[in-house]
């Protein structure tokens, strides 16, 4: 399969373009915080509930919240029917993501409580555990909760030997390398690394320069997102 | 539901109701605002997101070629499945579906079935198999009568569905034989009033609530009381007739075009 | 399939006439309350314990107490063997079985305790939660748990364009409609309704009332059954 | 066993032991009246009720064509079961099967299997199928010595099963071909007095628990001590003697003609 | 199958002869005790941790601890991959190993505390119970439980009419009676005892006896194992 | 992990840190004593116990015919499971795999997959099945780093294996086809320093950790971050140098043979 031709990709994309991006805040009545994504073929929605109470109680913690993340496909969002339910990889990506976001939440605010944190991936094509990040970031704000800043995420990948951002589904199944990354662009502060594939260790720097540009363009739209939604607020 | 209404909420509601009156101005006998959008995820064969006021469901159907049930091996099969995912409401918990959840994926798999909305003696495969029918509900934003809104869902996705068959090496994509329209219409009970279309505070407070689904002509097609209210004869058949009509309107809103035909 | 010959049915039953139906209270020593039920070639038993101590305490309530039901087929009460424990179906009996019962309950009267009421189907034929909610009815009266009034029920259905008291198993199979419903009869409230197939609102009508003479003969067996009982004890 | 019974009870009933007495009046080697009753499931290929006592069981066996095991390609396969429904006791809580029923279920899985009650090696079908029988015990009335009742259930219920043949198209119903009448006598140990079928108050107290299986002329087909108690070599001796001798007295009164032939 | 040839087994052993049985003791780091068995083709390692804290809460006693007990056998440790965790055979196994052990400890020195007992079979060759209970025995004394005495298990079986000590593999699957015993051998105290197969009342008699010869080996060699253990301790 | 380390040791941990040094006097990128053991598990195609210091795993490899996955009929697969049974520590608990044993197995499981260990393609038998390959890894005793002992066990127990060919009537045994020999490399983050191999306590107490997989001439296979802390790109940048370069010690000093080949 040929990935790159006459310099642009299978999508007519070039190597350092992200697809299309779309964020929607507060999509969602019954949530604290809610945020609509759609980053080429993935359609992900997230949902933040809290801070509120922990069940069961021993899982609380004195001092600071504790945060919980679930990232969870539609049966129908895969091409083959997937059985509900959290399979090992969505427990991985839930535990990553976590990590991911949780550095930046000011959990010492809430102790005892809960902030939950639920993506659910409504149609997958490559790149949904970056893009429920960035859902659930958005949405952590729409909630109030208080940050340290936006964490954003995309994918970076190796097609054809070249280093290229933001894989699509063929890309991600049929190329050399995958990488997703997530960060606090303001900072540099990396909170998601995940790799597989084959990078030499320039192809490496190199894709994590362009994961930092990645990341960047859409902690823009992250901004932009929430400032449309609390200017519509206003002039409600 | 495990959601807290303060009392003082409660007593609104039943004081509204007394004066005919509900919380968000509608009568009693009046859906909120109801919108179909068919064919949002590509991924799947058909699909639909119903919103009925705040209340947000998705639908998606894939097909797939597989082995029919033994005592009935020239029939497509239908799989029903309703995920409560936590997403949706502060009061759903991640886990296995349960009681309601199941309860709710079965009046819609029963509409579905029972109503003969598929004709399912087409769905049969030259080889042997039959298209098994998958429809999943996923349910996005709780704000009551989410079976309403996922029977609608349901009939909206497979009439938007088209069979995989080109994939599968089986000829031209076509759409499902669709039947039967049927429409998923639930009242609940206030203190001897009747209530369509319950948000979530009406649900919540209620002792019971009927589902009845009919179909073209008014046809019962499936009934399900739930709750622990009691009801009399006569006020079952009272919520029997308006739910009927009140679906024979929701089918000319949404399904006009499609059963003229 | 043809359903009615000269106004009989396939078991030789009238439209109008219910299956034999037999009563047996008190026939288990450990449960609290207990009751057999043969409905034509339904085999069920119920057992009643409680008033009891609720464990998990968390569904504890603070001013009555909670009713908890469980709908369970043996494994060798159908054609095909069933793999034990809960499915849907049981799931959603059960269910519905609590909330017929439910009502008729004084719950009142035992804060932060259970009423666990077990119904197994030893041998299935179509009504089965129709039987196990006669069943159950029963054993709660003989575990003396105080009751507002006696659930009764039964299917009705329709065949041969046809509406018909208690369905048989191949009537329920490749019958036209199904409507299992429950009552007090003596105050005629309705606590368990459903139904699936086809019908026209008259036959709805029609069944409905065909309904409750159905409940009201199980009604009168049922206090017959515990009329019996309880004569039996006085004189031992 | 989660049974609770009071202090007083058990000094009661320890004292009477060490007067040679039990709180029912029986002997230490005398069973409380057993009575079997078959074939009261007709959907069941097989079935039997036991009582011995106020302990219940209904023992099913369901028998279906299927796939044998690879390493034993000629071999009828069976599959033993046991629920102890909450229905059977207070101490018995909804799940899956927990250490206790697992353990009973596979001491009457072992007593059928490994005594050759059934000879196995013809229940092979004509398509290389085997008879997969599947033997269901369901406990309804937990008053002690569930173990015996179900050894006894389960053999039955197979002398009272009839291969489904002619459903599948094999030809004929027949009976299974049973070769050997494995029973289950269980005793319990207090305070060194041992005590054939413990009633429950017997075997709640009791610090262990041995069943002894065995089959025609007295040959020993299984043995299962249970229970944190410790016993002597010389104490076992004995108990398997007196449980193999009750075995013989119970074959005969309840399968004397079957073991004729 | 012939089982016994000129008076040896199919392993060159006479009927009367146990495997070559190896105990190394503490030879974990994180558990209290442990010890690891080679008994013929097995490979068991046993660990005790405690007495430590129960969890939960409701399973503690008010006046000793309580013992579990966990057979686990690793998917890799017979021919047939195995799923990992419990299946109905090993959860029979930890329950009479359980039983088979916790007469020996002392429980009422440690109130609301729990003594846990794991045993991983990482190579099956028949008598896995038996060398989990060996190992386990000698795992207890590591960790410092106080005991009454020690546990010995062997399995005595019949091949070819002859009733033979410890068990191989093909002698199990293809033998006419298997029977797996524990005891403390100074007192002759039986703690488990399982039987299937076909046994005379006379072959059964001389099956417990040739069993205790059988255990009182085993027992010398877990004495040995411990007595090397801390000679070694004292020696460093 | 549950473990609770006191607050003091924490500090000392940290003060050492800060003075470049490691409580067990180890250098920063100094692992503690590696020791592989292949084969010690007869009944498994191939094995190979682990030691890095006091952490300890044995990893079997079992090989079975099997169906390929659809959509690449013509390749092996792998399946590769980790057990934290809790026999190796005292935080382990019985259970299904929690979302660390799953990460565990996860990222080993890509180690070996996507650095192409195994050519997958010359696993394709004869009758249209493939080998499927069982890497099961048992984890001992948990005293640290047990991604890099599971990494390397895996490793050393497939280049141990040997397909059972003849079991299943394919001609001889052989060994797998080994094309790569990633190495996985875990460093900790304490307060900015980076330590390679860290010990329980080191790992307990470090807000993040990240493995580097890389394989032949140093080319990186594989990477996984985790924990709460955060990593600049120039420390990551940093550690991924390192990691990659200690691996290649590591397959010298171990798989030095195999490589030259």
């Amino acid at each position: 399969m040929e990935f790159i031709k006459n310099g642009k990709r299978i999508d007519d994309r070039l190597p350092n373009e992200l697809r299309p991006v779309k964020f929607d805040v507060g999509v969602l009545k019954r949530a604290d915080g809610s945020c609509y994504v759609e980053h080429g073929g993935n359609k992900v929605i997230a949902a933040v509930y809290g801070p509120r109470a922990v069940h069961p109680r021993h899982l609380q913690e004195a001092n600071r919240a504790i945060i919980r993340y679930r990232y969870n496909m539609a049966s129908f969002s895969v091409e083959e029917r997937k059985r509900p339910g959290p399979d090992r990889r969505s427990i991985e990506i839930s535990k990553v993501s976590r990590e991911a976001i949780d550095p930046m939440i000011i959990k010492e605010f809430y102790p005892r409580s809960t902030i939950d944190i639920f993506v659910e991936i409504l149609q997958a094509d490559a790149g949904t555990r970056s893009a429920g990040i960035n859902a659930a970031s958005v949405a952590l704000a729409d909630a109030g909760v208080p940050m340290r800043g936006l964490i954003s995420s995309c994918a970076v990948g190796k097609v054809d030997d070249t280093v290229v951002l933001d894989l699509v589904k063929e890309e991600d199944n049929y190329g050399q390398a995958d990488m997703p990354i997530a960060m606090d662009v303001r900072t540099g502060e990396v909170t998601l690394l995940q790799m597989d594939g084959h990078l030499t260790l320039e192809e490496f720097e190199q894709a994590l320069e362009l994961g930092k540009t990645g990341c960047a363009s859409i902690a823009e739209m992250q901004r932009e997102a929430l400032i449309q939604k609390y200017r519509g607020e206003e002039n409600e | 539901m495990n959601d807290v209404i303060a009392e003082i909420r409660k007593d609104y509601i039943y004081a509204l109701a007394k004066r005919s009156e509900r919380a968000d101005g509608r009568a009693f006998d009046e859906f909120r605002p109801i919108q179909i959008e068919a064919g949002l995820i590509d991924k799947a064969e058909g699909s639909a997101r119903v919103k009925i006021g705040d209340s947000q469901v998705l639908v998606g159907v894939k097909l797939q070629p597989g082995e029919p049930f033994a005592d009935a091996p020239e029939t497509g099969v239908i799989i029903t499945n309703v995920e409560l995912v936590p997403l949706a409401s502060p009061s759903f918990e991640p886990g296995p579906p349960n009681e309601n959840a199941i309860e709710l994926a079965r009046v819609v798999d029963r509409g579905v079935r029972e109503s003969g909305a598929i004709d399912l003696s087409q769905l049969t495969l030259p080889d042997g198999k039959v298209w098994l029918i998958f429809i999943d509900v996923h349910v996005l934003d709780h704000d009551g009568n989410l079976i309403d809104a996922a029977a609608l869902g349901a009939l909206a996705a497979l009439l938007n569905a088209k069979t995989p068959s080109e994939r599968y090496g089986y000829g031209p994509d076509a759409a499902l034989p669709i039947k039967e329209y049927p429409i998923a219409v639930t009242a609940v009970d206030l203190d001897g009033e009747k209530m369509l279309d319950p948000s979530l505070d009406e649900e919540t407070i209620a002792s019971s609530r009927i589902t009845v689904i009919s179909g073209l002509h008014g046809t019962l097609a499936g009934m399900q009381k739930s709750g622990t209210g009691t009801l009399s004869i006569e006020e079952i058949v009272r919520v029997v007739k308006l739910a009927s009509s009140k679906a024979m309107q929701i089918r000319d809103d949404f399904f006009g075009g499609f059963t003229n035909g």
